[in-house]
């Protein structure tokens, strides 16, 4: 404590002294880490010793670069505490102490940050706005996804050969998001099955699909007023285990070759047994899944693919649920966001102005 | 007793070694045998990989997080590590899910686990996949050395940007609005091709690995 | 009220996190890094709650004679085998409530975890995703079959990637003048990667990039409140 | 000649297995030629000065054993070449053992590394992108011992580091999740370290969108013939280039195998237009 109050001291008698000559001076907008040490000499010096002091009296010898002036950035402090500077300056035999006083202040915002902070805000204010919106009653437009054309051919094949349709949740269990869009496609998808009165088999991977999936079927037969075709055990658990899971499906399209399939959900590894052997008994084929490895598989074997978004897309397409309609409406404005902004970058890049994009990055780093 | 044992440890070290390599073998082999058809072997097989790895998980949360993160604390400096009884008890109320009637009190664990990766994850996805992305994007095709980069910068934004319409759905695509979309399609098409290749790639490294140990230590034909 | 209350929680941490990121000032780097080290301790309960579920529904498949039981019961074995030595004795460095069994060790020639996990667990994880080879190998002869546009430039794109990375592809193009390096197939497997791939893939992470952000955003303000399941 | 559906798969199977259990008894020792994103991480490594600490975290298990870790035994020897001192952690549990193993085999050729001082693992924790922020701001609290039970105090290599932006640059092996994106998310978007790494070939072209100007990655290396590349920059003779022989002849196989089924197709088409 002595010795700091002599520091203290010392320093504030020579604080006018180097007042010109060196100054700190706290980084603003900051986490209060940090302090930038300046100096300034009339002319250049042989050598430069700085020596700096916290508040239990710690010193630390801090390495500056040797010019005649100059701004160090000193991090690592704690904020609010007050630390001491001194500077040793030497020109041959002559000698001069600097001292300073400062005090690393923490802020209460990044200001560099704030780009992002409102880029972040437009993006989740669009898609709150949109639910909202979606909530009260607003009707928003989503175009109709190519994929699900399948559905009407794959059921008037179906009903024509008098072969049932196999539709094939994904491996995921219910808490998979992939699982809940499946399961939406699969309602609106019995129920047409229902009106046509074709069989629908769909087997699944974990006892919570089983029975989420047999509630939705259940009731898509009752809207669709035909309870009485309604088969539960059309609707079954085959493992949990995910070979042998694949390898009950594939022995089901071999025996009871289905006129069409769907696998809608998460896939993994599986897919390319799925597709394949589905594809080698000629039926009508439709996939998608969000699991961007597995589309290949898909997109060679299949007749109809769903890729990424357009899964989730087509959930909200059919259900009409606000919530992922309006979800849906605040991504598209995302989208669009995000290629206005390209668009204008790369037409600044080209003129040469990197304003945009240097403004950006700075706001990420 | 213990001198006997001592003389046969050698002897029992290298037997133990090679019974493990004709065990692993086995497990090999049995695993393969599901190419044939499903059948007991390869279910064996299966049930005991799902042992093992459940064991050898809940060995590993135990040894390097539940005993240095919270019981060493704890015990260690009680008053100063007080405040993580407040996880600990949470994550005994997850536990608390087991039981139909306690259920909902794994729910507040569950809350705060799931709240703060959805945090997390808004703010690195927003940052790392969509911001930087865009920054990336923003080039100056001309800017290549080569005409194979001006090309390729070229094909890095048009694809980009018609991929990104692609999955837009608030607008038909007909018309004018049809030849980004398709455009976006031929690119991600090259795209899956591009994975599809790797993927070949991958899963005959495993094969090789596999056949390598097979051939090397088993048999010991390389 | 139970249902209600998590999701004030849920809200709370949430907000917490976000504001962490743009506020330097304390408390919130603390309380958030606080939060941090918690969220590691909860998650490590949450694997432990995966292995007792696992356990539970083994036993009841064993106890019950379910179909296969047997193999369940081999399961069961191994893990309790597994999960006896892990304990009592410990791997690699790590000590075992045994200490470190150092003549078992010296008989086996590795500690018994050590020697489970080297000559069971190992071959029977590598061994699974191999079989992907000969399915993979299967469904090329007799699915990838030239269809559409679409996907014949998927087709095309897979068989320069595969020729290019391999060995022979450098070796089939090799003898390229200077002026057609472009077309050497590595060379042109790594231009179809770098350039249209990643375009690709930007596209889709941007679209899925959004989709995370609006299923996060609906979880912290607790529109979005299936992950609770069901009220009971 | 008409051959069942399961006749066809068992010649496929048989082929396959010959087609790389061939080379592998008889190399032939084909060339790999070195592409860019392997030097990028190559030179990210080679011009980082002696001395640093850096961290490679092992997220991967003995599933993908084939192509991780002949890059993992590589980027090892390459940062003991270069005297970095290795800092070893791990997102899967499993990683834990892989870490060890490749260590073992790497020290066998560098006897002078000390445990402690040249090289440290870790071990595993829990929670992914959360635990790897939390490293971000403080590594002591997130790994108060290393897998040895050692305190971290009392880790020469850890004295100077508090948080990840005290290391040099940082690599994750990569099998899926978590991993190289936590890292890359977490350790070079928030934390601005140098991140590179390397994944199973499934996952290589989803990472090629992060190695961009901003440098969210630095290099990639894909699957098994990205480790022989690297192999061959560090001279080391490693266990990748061996397998690249197989490696080209089965992919020689599978383009042969589509070839063939669009040629059977095709014949089979036309034999019903004739009929």
């Amino acid at each position: 404590m002595k010795r700091l109050l002599i520091f203290g001291l010392l320093s504030l008698f020579l604080l006018p002294l180097g007042a010109q000559t060196i100054n700190v001076t706290d980084v603003p907008w900051d986490d209060g880490k940090a302090l930038d040490f300046h100096w300034d000499f009339p002319k250049q010096p042989d050598s430069l010793w700085l020596c700096l002091q916290d508040a239990q009296a710690n010193n630390t010898r801090i390495e500056i670069p040797l010019s005649k002036a100059g701004t160090q950035r000193i991090g690592e402090l704690s904020p609010g505490e007050t630390y001491s500077f001194l500077l040793k300056a030497y020109w041959g035999d002559e000698r001069e102490r600097f001292a300073a006083i400062a005090s690393p202040k923490a802020a209460w915002f990044y200001l560099h940050k704030w780009l992002f902070l409102l880029l972040l805000l437009v993006i989740c204010g669009a898609i709150l706005g949109y639910i909202f919106a979606a909530k009260q009653g607003k009707d928003f437009f989503i175009r109709r996804i190519n994929g699900l054309d399948s559905m009407e051919e794959a059921i008037g094949r179906a009903t024509e050969k008098g072969k049932p349709i196999l539709y094939v949740p994904g491996i995921g269990d219910l808490d998979d998001i992939e699982t809940i869009a499946s399961l939406t496609i699969l309602s609106h998808l019995a129920q047409r099955c229902a009106e046509y009165n074709t069989d629908l088999i769909v087997p699944c991977r974990f006892s919570m699909v089983l029975s989420a999936s047999r509630e939705v079927v259940r009731e898509a037969y009752q809207k669709a007023g035909r309870l009485d075709a309604y088969k539960q055990e059309n609707i079954f658990y085959l493992t949990d285990d995910q070979f042998g899971y694949v390898a009950g499906i594939d022995g089901i399209m071999l025996r009871e070759e289905p006129a069409a399939n769907f696998f809608l959900g998460s896939f993994y590894a599986e897919s390319l047994i799925l597709a394949e052997t589905g594809f080698s008994t000629g039926a009508i084929q439709t996939a998608g899944t969000a699991q961007a490895h597995q589309l290949p598989f898909f997109v060679v074997s299949c007749d109809y693919t769903l890729i990424g978004e357009d899964l989730f897309a087509a959930s909200a397409y059919l259900s009409r649920d606000p919530q992922q309609l309006g979800s849906l409406k605040g991504h598209d404005f995302g989208k669009l966001l995000v290629i206005l902004l390209i668009l204008i970058g790369v037409i600044l890049e080209i003129a040469g102005i990197t304003w945009l994009k240097d403004l950006i990055t700075g706001a990420l780093a | 007793m213990l001198s006997f044992m001592q003389s046969i440890s050698p002897m029992l070290s290298s037997f133990m070694q090679i019974f493990g390599i004709w065990l692993s073998a086995l497990f090999t082999l049995s695993i393969f045998s599901f190419l044939y058809k499903d059948n007991p072997f390869y279910k064996f097989a299966e049930q005991v990989f799902v042992g093992l790895s459940a064991a050898y998980w809940l060995v590993y949360i135990i040894h390097s997080i539940l005993i240095p993160n919270l019981f060493a604390k704890l015990i260690g400096d009680f008053g100063g590590n007080a405040i993580l009884l407040i996880p600990a008890a949470l994550g005994l109320m997850m536990l608390l899910r087991l039981h139909p009637n306690t259920q909902w009190l794994s729910r507040y664990p569950m809350a705060i686990m799931i709240g703060t990766t959805a945090a997390i994850s808004l703010l690195r996805y927003l940052k790392s996949d969509i911001l930087f992305q865009v920054t990336a994007t923003m080039i100056n095709p001309l800017g290549g050395e080569t005409t194979g980069e001006i090309v390729g910068n070229f094909l890095l934004i048009l694809g980009t940007v018609c991929g990104v319409f692609f999955f837009y759905y608030s607008k038909k695509q007909e018309g004018i609005y049809k030849v980004p979309s398709k455009i976006g399609i031929w690119f991600l098409m090259i795209s899956f091709g591009a994975t599809f290749g790797y993927t070949v790639m991958a899963r005959v490294s495993l094969l090789i690995g596999r056949l390598e140990f097979l051939l090397r230590d088993w048999l010991k034909i390389i | 009220m139970k249902r209600n209350t998590p999701l004030i929680f849920a809200f709370i941490v949430g907000m917490l996190v976000i504001l962490a990121e743009f506020i330097p000032h304390r408390p919130f780097g603390e309380l958030t890094s606080t939060l941090e080290n918690w969220f590691m301790i909860i998650s490590g309960f949450a694997i432990l709650l995966g292995q007792i579920s696992l356990i539970r529904v083994n036993s009841h498949i064993i106890y019950h004679k379910e179909s296969n039981w047997q193999y369940h019961l081999a399961g069961m074995i191994s893990f309790f085998l597994m999960l006896i030595f892990g304990i009592l004795w410990g791997m690699q460095e790590s000590i075992g409530l045994l200490g470190h069994g150092e003549r078992i060790s010296q008989a086996i020639g590795m500690k018994p975890f050590d020697y489970l996990f080297e000559y069971a667990y190992m071959p029977l994880s590598s061994t699974v995703f191999s079989l992907l080879a000969f399915f993979i190998a299967s469904a090329a002869y007799r699915a990838f079959i030239i269809r559409g546009f679409e996907s014949n430039l998927l087709m095309i794109t897979a068989v320069i990637v595969i020729i290019g990375r391999s060995s022979f592809g450098s070796m089939l193009t090799a003898s390229l003048p200077e002026a057609y390096r472009f077309w050497h197939i590595p060379r042109l497997a790594d231009f179809l990667m770098e350039y249209p791939n990643t375009a690709a893939q930007r596209a889709i992470l941007i679209s899925a990039g959004l989709g995370i952000v609006g299923s996060s955003l609906r979880i912290i303000l607790g529109i979005e409140r299936s992950y609770l399941g069901g009220d009971k | 000649m008409k051959l069942s559906a399961r006749t066809e798969r068992q010649i496929i199977y048989t082929l396959l297995i010959i087609a790389v259990g061939l080379p592998l008894v008889f190399p032939i020792g084909w060339k790999t030629e070195v592409s860019g994103y392997t030097e990028m991480a190559y030179k990210l490594i080679e011009e980082t000065p002696a001395g640093n600490v850096v961290l490679i975290s092992f997220d991967y298990d003995p599933s993908t054993i084939t192509e991780l870790q002949p890059m993992a035994e590589a980027l090892i020897e390459h940062a003991f070449k270069k005297n970095h001192r290795i800092v070893a952690t791990a997102l899967w549990p499993m990683g834990v053992q892989m870490a060890e193993k490749a260590f073992q085999e790497i020290c066998a050729a560098y006897p002078n590394k000390v445990y402690g001082e040249d090289y440290v693992n870790l071990g595993y924790k829990v929670g992914g992108m959360v635990s790897i922020q939390a490293m971000g701001r403080n590594l002591k609290e997130v790994y108060p011992v290393d897998s040895k039970g050692t305190h971290y105090d009392e880790l020469p290599i850890l004295q100077n580091i508090k948080r990840l932006k005290d290391f040099a640059w940082i690599a994750s092996l990569s099998s899926g999740v978590p991993g190289l994106k936590e890292w890359v998310m977490v350790a070079h978007d928030t934390y601005g370290i140098p991140v590179t790494g390397g994944c199973t070939a499934i996952s290589a072209p989803g990472f090629f969108a992060y190695v961009n100007e901003q440098k969210q990655l630095t290099g990639i290396l894909g699957g098994l013939k990205s480790a022989s590349e690297y192999e061959s920059l560090i001279d080391r003779k490693g266990t990748a280039t061996s397998k690249m022989d197989a490696q080209s002849i089965a992919h020689l196989l599978i383009l042969v195998f589509i070839a063939a089924g669009n040629l059977k197709v095709y014949l089979s088409r036309r034999r019903k237009r004739n009929a």
